[in-house]
């Protein structure tokens, strides 16, 4: 068997980071956006704690972690609270019906 | 006979040795042969079994008293028929519910349906790794045990709005929304009830906190100021909340509900949820009982001692932690007890109340009692005789009610009990 | 059910009001279905009620699940073949459906009731009045969640159906009460065990007032809960304790005494709103409670006095002779207002019969008072209305 | 021996014997969060996604323990699995027509270019992790490392005004979606 290394856990990050990108392109769905900004922001801190055991060896990294979960729940909340809104406005979430700044 | 004479002393080692120790007298030098990659794995195994036991034999046992404690205090015998006073009933009642055909509702989205008390169990056992029964008897002592608690705890709602979902049905569904917003509301006085015990501990774990609570019954974190007791019945009432346990059990509702998220679960599946419930019960007793009440600690100073100095002496090793044992078990139980007494005598409150008593009645307290315990312990750190014999002053006439009502309760249940009719 | 097409105000259980337009909607509205099967609808009631989130914004009762065709059939039987079916009625106070009939027929018969039998029925109705309200009071407890108040309501409620079993030999649909009298004489023996069950019974009252009334939790619940205003009870036809909760003291007893009322000291129990609004759940409830109180009262009186002789006229146990007419008559039962309309044409037995029942009217004006409840309130106004559905689908 | 803590023991500080499970474990947790990650992708019912989002994140949370970060994984099931995924459910529920029907998401029409923008991500990630010499320290923190109070202590000293400063953007988040929620908040 082979060690894990810091390699790979940047690998899964990044694999991570492109499959977030790829769903928040391919889904039309407000809320299942969401869900891939999510795991753009998990990507990110997976990396961060990472190279804070494999590089510096100190819990700097995890203290950028605990802000980027911080972060995400505070998104979350307002992109749900918006998502309501366009709920109500557009009668549905799907992203892409929603063009128009005012009516 | 020497063979018999180590298995003895084996069995009785199971209060002296923790998991890993007990395995490694149980195997002795044939240890040697194992290596320890693969040691590894199997005691992770044999924590899980012993979970795995404990949740089933205290489940087995709760259910049974819950219909007892709920008969006798609404004036009949309850299970009477298989064993001694029905306490066979609840095995028989499972072997009935594991022959039980497993009905899911069409339209239902089966996969979902199947996974969902998978993960309600999963929200609850991986909590009895952090629950001590003594020095020796625990799985594992990790260093963030309060906060590992409140983690994995989260995990349980994710299976009930699951469950809610999965089920295609209405009630099911209200049951799941309400179980999802009373759930997370009342992490909140829990988690600031913990952070006041964390503050007090200067540590998260369970066994430290029960180390700091030792000696005599004033070092209960109960006693520790006039604001504790607030904080104790804060969190006991977050707790019943967070077992979906009465006056909170709007989730599953019968009367309002039909049978909330678990409506259409049948057989295996819905005694999972049971079990589930149940184990939950326990842990946040003993979470309870190890926060405020001093875990294993009996509370009497000298015997404490006594029972600590053991050097040199695996007898009284062993003695120590059958006490331990003793004790705590009986502490969750009286917890249990009380959660089954509240169950059977209050009606439940209703969704908007439930938020009320969360937000507005709860929260304010408790923050106010946290806030007060850090200032009294940033002033007098360690603690203060004199505001532990206030404290107890002050509170020992709702104590004494209480213990009042129970013993009037007791005596009833044994001395006044009439059949029906005469 | 209508769609609704203008703002409606909704009222909001914490108080205030919401306008609801249509399209206007944060959240999606869900059609419930409560019931017909289901465990807090007192039978098979079925409530339609429209939801947003868990605001009843519209509701609609649906009966008929348990019809069976009482009217009709009567019309084929003979007088004192009647009473079977009544039974069925109400089916916790057939006492009272027995008694409202007898008393029907023995308007337009003329029939001489002897003086014993007068009280046996005053007797034996005050016992099931309380059997009655014991039943609802408990399946109230139920209904918010207070399980142990309902085994103790039946606890006593099994000693009253002893009693009735003793007399009569039934359980729950007696038969026991017929035109002309009783069909049975209490003994002394049967006298003293219903005395013994008065005085045990009247400490028990506390008992469910500890336990449930007085409960915090169940105050919270109840009081200012399903609000029914006087005039609103008065215009749906609302009797018994439901128009009492609103605070009207109407109680045929008082008001028009049948039997043999009018020589009893009792009160009428009026809601006075004290632990909420006037005319909320918990002085419906309540309402129940305290009635127990007084039919304690009755009971003893009526035990104090209760003259000798005979119970029926023997001959009247085969049939009743009725003229021509018709009459109409109406009794104070657990639930309302029971009146009876009877039509004959001499024949052997009754040319049509018609049944007033107060379930049927009380239940009419639950849409009303639901509104702008949460479904768990939908469950506590059904309860204190106290509907059975054997009497409201007859 | 404490089980659960034996996965960052193990991490930290491998023994010769125990080491051979690390990858075990590794692969495990990134199987997970990675099968589950591309399953939302594929997946048309958004309830399924949601819970397949809880899945992956809990493999990331798996993954934190092995990189001796158990307080970010605890703080991570407790933030993700009981909070953001209820809210993420919470607005599925709400924002569902038809609440009991399995809802079919239409996918835009941009699933190729969406695809073909993952893989060159993927790969221009890959190509830079791999040719870079990363200074891998041989000295990670030891397994014993009270890693919460050294959490606690930075946050307290080096990253205080962050710290601080997160406590209001919560605050405003806060109030911020309450309104944004509000009946009639479109409206103004």
């Amino acid at each position: 068997m082979m060690t894990i290394g810091l390699t790979h856990y940047l690998l899964l990050g990044g694999l991570l980071f492109s499959i977030g990108m790829a769903i928040i392109i391919i889904k039309r769905n407000g809320v299942a956006v969401l869900m891939g900004l999510e795991l753009l922001l998990n990507a990110a801190a997976l990396n961060f704690i990472a190279f804070s055991h494999y590089t510096v060896g100190d819990v700097r990294g995890q203290v950028v972690a605990i802000f980027i979960i911080m972060l995400a729940a505070a998104e979350a909340a307002v992109a749900l609270a918006i998502v309501l809104n366009i709920f109500q406005h557009f009668k549905g979430i799907e992203v892409d019906e929603v063009s128009t700044l005012r009516d | 006979m020497i063979f018999g004479g180590t298995m003895l002393s084996n069995g009785l080692v199971f209060a002296r040795y923790s998991l890993a120790e007990w395995i490694q007298g149980l195997l002795g030098d044939r240890l040697e042969m194992i290596p320890e990659w693969i040691l590894f794995p199997l005691l992770m195994l044999a924590g899980c079994l012993v979970i795995i036991g404990f949740i089933t034999v205290f489940a087995l046992f709760a259910i049974w008293m819950e219909r007892k404690v709920s008969a006798h205090m609404q004036c009949r015998l309850g299970p009477m028929e298989v064993g001694f006073h029905g306490a066979l009933q609840t095995i028989a009642d499972g072997v009935k519910l594991l022959g039980k055909e497993d009905i899911v509702p069409r339209h239902a989205d089966k996969l979902l349906h199947y996974l969902a008390p998978i993960i309600v169990f999963a929200g609850v056992f991986p909590l009895f790794v952090v629950v001590p029964f003594s020095e020796k008897i625990l799985i594992s002592d990790i260093n963030l045990g309060l906060f590992f608690v409140a983690a994995v705890g989260a995990v349980e709602v994710v299976g009930v709005i699951m469950a809610g979902w999965a089920s295609n049905n209405k009630w099911s569904l209200f049951g799941a929304m309400r179980a999802a917003t009373q759930l997370v509301s009342y992490e909140i006085p829990l988690g600031l009830a913990f952070l006041t015990i964390i503050l007090l501990a200067g540590s998260f774990s369970m066994v430290d906190i029960i180390h700091q609570q030792e000696g005599w019954l004033s070092n209960w974190f109960l006693f520790h100021n006039p604001f504790m007791p607030i904080i104790f019945l804060s969190f006991f009432t977050a707790s019943l909340a967070e077992c979906k346990r009465a006056p909170f059990d709007l989730p599953e509702a019968e009367s309002e509900l039909v049978s909330g998220f678990h409506t259409e679960y049948s057989g295996m599946k819905f005694s999972i949820f049971f079990l589930a419930e149940y184990a939950a019960m326990y842990v946040v007793c003993a979470i309870a009982a190890v926060m405020f009440l001093g875990g294993w600690s009996t509370g009497i100073k000298p015997l404490e001692a006594w029972l600590a100095d053991s050097a040199g002496n695996p007898m009284r090793e062993v003695l120590s932690n059958t006490v331990h044992l003793v004790v705590i078990v009986t502490k969750s139980m009286f917890l249990v007890f009380v959660q089954m007494w509240l169950r059977w005598t209050l009606p439940r409150i209703r969704l908007d109340q439930i938020m009320h008593v969360c937000l507005k009645v709860l929260l304010p307290w408790t923050m106010v009692a946290m806030v007060a315990t850090s200032a009294i312990e940033l002033c007098w750190p360690g603690g203060n005789m004199v505001l532990t014999a206030l404290t107890i002053v002050i509170w020992s006439i709702p104590l004494l009610w209480t213990l009042k009502a129970i013993l009037d309760m007791t005596v009833g249940i044994f001395l006044k009990f009439v059949p029906s009719g005469r | 059910m209508g769609e609704a097409t203008n703002v409606t105000e909704v009222p909001l259980p914490q108080g205030g009001t919401v306008a609801v337009k249509p399209g206007d909607f944060r959240t999606e509205e869900m059609l419930l279905n409560i019931g017909p099967q289901h465990p807090s609808t007192h039978g098979v009631l079925r409530v339609v009620v429209r939801t947003d989130g868990e605001i009843i914004l519209d509701s609609q009762v649906h009966i008929g699940y348990l019809h069976r065709c009482f009217e009709k059939v009567v019309e084929n039987v003979t007088w004192t073949q009647v009473t079977p079916y009544t039974d069925r009625m109400d089916y916790l106070a057939s006492m009272y459906n027995n008694l409202g009939y007898s008393l029907a027929v023995e308007k337009l018969g003329d029939v001489e009731v002897p003086e014993r039998a007068s009280y046996i029925r005053i007797i034996i109705g005050e016992l099931q009045r309380i059997a009655s309200h014991l039943m609802s009071v408990g399946t109230y407890g139920l209904d918010v969640g207070a399980i142990t108040a309902f085994l103790y309501c039946f606890r006593d409620r099994e000693i009253t159906l002893r009693i009735f079993e003793e007399v009569c030999g039934q359980r729950l649909n007696y038969n026991y009460i017929r035109p002309g009298g009783v069909s049975g004489d209490l003994t002394d023996e049967m006298l003293k065990k219903i005395d013994d069950f008065i005085d045990y019974f009247l400490p028990k009252i506390d008992e469910i007032d500890n336990l449930l009334s007085m409960n915090g939790i169940f105050i919270y619940r109840t009081a200012g809960v399903g609000i029914l205003p006087l005039d609103l009870a008065l215009d749906y036809g609302c009797t018994g304790p439901v128009l009492r909760g609103s605070g009207l003291a109407r109680d045929l007893r008082k008001d028009e005494p049948y039997g043999l009322y009018e020589q009893f000291d009792f009160d009428v129990i009026t809601g006075k709103g004290e632990k909420g609004q006037l005319g909320d759940c918990w002085d419906r409830y309540m309402i129940r409670v305290r009635e127990m109180r007084e039919s304690c009262k009755i009971i003893k009186q009526a035990l104090a006095k209760i003259p000798e002789g005979k119970f029926i006229e023997p001959k009247l146990l085969k049939n009743v002779k009725v003229k021509k007419g018709e009459s109409y008559l109406k009794v104070e039962n657990p639930r309302g207002e029971l009146g009876y309309y009877i039509v004959s044409d001499g024949k052997k037995g009754p040319y049509r019969c018609s049944v007033r029942a107060p379930s049927f009217c009380n239940i009419a004006v639950l849409p009303e008072i639901s509104r702008g409840c949460m479904v768990a309130d939908m469950v506590v106004i059904i309860g204190s209305i106290d509907i059975v559905m054997g009497e409201v689908d007859r | 021996m404490n089980i659960l803590n034996t996965l960052s023991i193990l991490a930290a500080a491998p023994s010769e014997a125990t080491a051979i499970w690390l990858p075990v474990f590794f692969w495990t947790f990134a199987l997970v969060s990675v099968l589950s990650s591309l399953a939302v992708l594929v997946v048309k019912d958004i309830v399924r996604c949601a819970f397949l989002i809880m899945s992956s994140l809990s493999g990331l949370a798996g993954l934190y323990l092995l990189l001796g970060a158990e307080f970010l994984a605890f703080t991570q099931i407790m933030v993700y699995v009981g909070g953001i995924l209820i809210l993420i459910l919470f607005g599925v529920m709400l924002t569902n027509r038809e609440p009991l029907l399995i809802k079919r998401m239409k996918a835009t029409g941009l699933v190729a270019p969406g695809v073909l923008a993952g893989l060159i991500l993927f790969t221009a990630i890959g190509y830079s992790v791999c040719t870079v010499d990363w200074k891998v320290t041989d000295q990670p923190l030891p397994a014993d490392a009270d890693t919460p109070a050294r959490i606690g202590n930075a946050l307290m000293s080096d990253f205080i005004l962050p710290f601080e400063m997160a406590s209001v953007l919560l605050l405003v988040a806060l109030v911020g979606a309450a309104m944004a929620a509000r009946r009639g908040g479109a409206e103004g």
